[in-house]
């Protein structure tokens, strides 16, 4: 039996991804990314950088923040040394390139790279998503782009995807220039191959066996000879993500939906709630 | 500088049916919500709206019939799901949806500001959003580099609600700033709702808070909590149970009714106000 | 976000010869001077420098022969008139000016920041300056029209001087702005030099009046009154005096004498301003 | 006799080409351009909007503000109500070209309104002047485009410029749009003529002889049959100019050259200084 739950694994894979002095860029709607980027500057990169939505520099001296579903830009702005607009945020991604990490959930990755977050389907018609904000503009441009899978299924792992949003590999062009692509899914991490150009398995999660990946993934995966496991949470990252950045459990959502999302939606609420206003 | 303060259906009546508005704030974020009603209670039609992140600003001006199309980056409720009027009229093909980028919209605005008849730029080459925009593409003359011409995006007048201003429109604009300086720099009109007219001496204390300065500012309405039910900070933050109750009654096809009793069956914005009272209340920000 | 807080000499030896370095300020406002007299110091040469508009800080750069080539759009003493070393040494060749518009150089410097390959503008077309800079002109894909394709320019370093930062170079710049955002953002290193550098936590309770944050910004030097004969709003103006001193011994032939007796004979910059320091007590502005 | 001075008269001439609600731009070491600026402000045009290098605006209540030699930003800060960048500057000029005022001093100005602030003689080794900042940038952008000379001589009145930086009509080409140059000197007011393209004269100044322009002028100015001559300024107006707006006489200073310059520079610079710091 593991100590920690998907979103815990995931959560610290993704926040050791993150490089001391780096800048980490918050999107839309990502709560496990913030949350990677406060375990980050907690323990091995404290002189990360953190942009938020507000364009902000947000800083913090000692424990890290609790997050917030009701008063998320409230936190971010009691903490901003700067708060600046949405133009400067790209203005830093493009002269920083080499520094930024940034977490992006795709609707559908596929074997190659490609993430879409426009529609699923032959056409618009079948199921129009709320659309990719800001994914396309950068997914070729950084040396190191992330992708984060809480649920890893086969209609989110897809041979090919519908539209293509953020560039993968796909076509061998005159884009293809070297850059790496790195995807966080709750069975393990992966990576695209340079040669093939094909999603290859980094190491798979304690306790998640080859098959589970395999039966929720429509391509197959290239694997090692020896499959890496995957390092697990620390104590000391259990009990921050738990117990200092997120003991509302708000991180759960990205896995839930329907009335049991909603339910616990509400139920954070009310906490949050009953304590702040 | 002069005087700019009008009354909120006067400021509307100044758009005409079939304009590009350009809607400020950010999915759920300081959205020009009196304004939206104001939009709709007034019966504008044909409206194309750009916005760099949509929510229940734009998926009520569909489900109102105010719109034929709309030009953004984003369109959803954010951490509760889809904007429901919107995936069904963009699935339906009842509007025409332009799927943007932030950098597709920030640069044709842009490009207003440097006085570049484009912006010419390698991002987005290779994938589909970059075709469905179907910008064209040119040769560098300066390096032969495969270019797209991002062509300027002029809306014909901006809707921006701020947290305070002037009666000359000099507009401190708090939390999420989005877009809104770009928008209204790059808007040929623009209409600030404001929480709070101040006196311009005010202002003089603090003047390098003054983020939109009153050059660019043509209306100025005020409009105390008309960002509701989306935030404005540090007054009140979003609504999220209000939001929950509208896309509820959306799923069972009864947007037409939560726009009857919210918007159309009332005379004004104040209406609404004293309507979801207790909801305001229960986001307001004490202050400190 | 990390410490970058070094003393001003280890600053400038990460200045190579031969460099493109941008410089902050306006005229004969808030120049980093400290800074010049620092690489007039350490013996830079072959520089290629890029302001706005320069003053003495040009000037006493060509007087030292520390650079090759001037873009600039305005090389003046205002008020006060010409720069002589300046004019002396582009009427006679010993330097490289590249006479550029306000126009000319915060298109090239705002391409960077929009991720545009060059900016395409009607602007200049059918002036002497713009066949002087040499820029190439096509026609546009989408009308057809003749434009102009500024170049991108990217300074390998900028100078900025400020009136107080954070120790990771999170900057509040007030009074005459100029285009040192611009500059900063487009450099690919900024060297900010500070009047003082104070607690983070100072910033946070003002987070709009920091305009320049620590992500455009690698290196932090504190040097009080630094931009001295230079202003520094709000706490000394120009000094015109020694301006005027500063001209006087040049129409002599003798700026070799001042910038022996006021540079390089010296340490640092403290010893000019102990030198000064008369002179710098009638420009300094009492706290309110 | 005449009850006022040149640069009075040129104050006020500049200063009624300012429409109510215009938005007027002070750019570099022109303080007869601020003077007009706060003149027009405080009779005509209350609804005037100053922006100044600061990238401000420039508010005032009542009175107008006393112009600066020594602390002239530090008197635009005080009355800022914004403080913006340059580029802000030209954000503004580009979005309101049609209200937008600005007061250029040139080196030489020819029959056809083109204008130099580069270098005078055929080429740079003559004299190498300070450049002209920006006035390229909107000569030819402006519908309304505005030059004061102080100095109306021969070597500034010129049949043709040395370098072409404010763009006016030598040639007829595709760049020339249909818009006004205004050019008010030191004897009269002249402008553009659209169909011959030159100079001719509006207006002259009390106690001015047509004799006197063409003395000082490098070429022939076309003149009406009946010329006009200028309003003088009015009592308010030169009380304004006289007491309020600039009691030191600073506006003086854009004739004098020299040694008489330097001194009275340091006799104001004296003055302020007393008073001040």
């Amino acid at each position: 039996m593991r100590n920690f739950t998907s979103d815990e694994i995931m959560i610290t894979c993704m926040s050791r991804e993150i490089r001391n002095g780096d800048i980490a860029i918050q999107g839309l709607t990502t709560p496990m990314a913030i949350i990677s980027y406060y375990l980050a500057k907690a323990t091995h990169a404290p002189q990360t950088t953190i942009m938020q939505l507000a364009g902000n520099i947000l800083t913090y001296a000692k424990a890290p923040p609790q997050i917030s579903l009701l008063f998320n830009e409230f936190e971010a702005m009691r903490r901003a040394v700067h708060i600046g607009t949405q133009t400067e945020v790209y203005e830093v991604i493009f002269k920083r390139l080499e520094s930024i990490v940034e977490f992006f959930r795709p609707a559908q990755i596929d074997m190659f790279g490609n993430t879409n977050n426009s529609w699923i389907g032959s056409d618009i018609s079948k199921l129009r998503l709320p659309g990719g904000f800001g994914i396309s503009d950068v997914a070729a441009l950084y040396p190191r782009t992330f992708y984060y899978c809480p649920r890893h299924e086969k209609r989110v792992f897809v041979e090919n995807v519908d539209h293509i949003g953020g560039l993968g590999f796909r076509t061998k062009g005159e884009f293809d220039q070297r850059r790496d692509i790195h995807i966080i899914s709750e069975l393990g991490v992966f990576e695209i191959e340079h040669e093939s150009r094909r999603m290859r398995l980094s190491s798979i999660h304690p306790g998640i066996k080859i098959e589970n990946i395999k039966e929720n993934t429509s391509f197959e995966i290239l694997t090692a000879e020896k499959t890496q496991q995957t390092s697990p949470p620390t104590e000391l990252e259990l009990q921050l993500i738990r117990e200092k950045i997120d003991p509302l459990n708000i991180r759960r959502l990205e896995y839930l939906s329907g009335k049991t999302r909603e339910n616990a939606l509400l139920n954070i609420l009310d906490k949050e709630l009953s304590l702040t206003i | 500088m002069q005087n700019k303060v009008v009354k909120i259906n006067e400021a509307c009546q100044t758009i005409q049916n079939g304009e590009t508005v350009a809607i400020g704030g950010l999915t759920i974020h300081r959205k020009p919500m009196s304004f939206i009603h104001e939009l709709i209670r007034s019966g504008k039609k044909e409206l194309h709206l750009l916005t760099l992140g949509g929510s229940i600003d734009v998926d009520l001006l569909i489900a109102a019939g105010s719109i034929d199309r709309i030009d953004a980056a984003y369109v959803g409720l954010e951490i509760l799901g889809f904007a429901p009027n919107f995936r069904k009229a963009v699935e339906g093909r009842v509007i025409e949806f332009n799927e943007h980028t932030e950098y597709s919209i920030m640069a044709g605005l842009e490009a207003n500001l440097i006085e570049a008849e484009f912006i010419p730029s390698k991002l987005l080459i290779g994938t589909d959003i970059l075709k469905s925009l179907n910008y064209k593409t040119f040769r560098s003359p300066i390096t032969d580099d495969l270019l797209v011409a991002y062509p300027r995006i002029c809306p014909d007048v901006a809707i921006i609600h701020v947290q305070r201003c002037d009666e000359y429109g000099n507009c401190q604009i708090n939390g999420i700033n989005a877009i809104d300086l770009l928008l209204a720099k790059s808007s040929r009109r623009v209409i600030v709702t404001t929480e709070k007219i101040l006196p311009t001496e005010d202002f003089m204390s603090v003047p390098s808070s003054t983020n939109l300065p009153s050059t660019f500012v043509d209306t100025v309405v005020e409009s105390p909590f008309g960002a509701h039910p989306t935030s404005c900070f540090p007054h009140y933050t979003y609504d999220l149970w209000h939001l929950l109750h509208y896309m509820e009654s959306s799923k069972k096809g009864k947007t037409e009714n939560y726009i009857k009793q919210h918007i159309t069956d009332l005379d004004s914005f104040e209406g609404y106000l004293n309507l979801v009272k207790d909801d305001v209340k229960r986001v307001t920000v004490r202050e400190p």
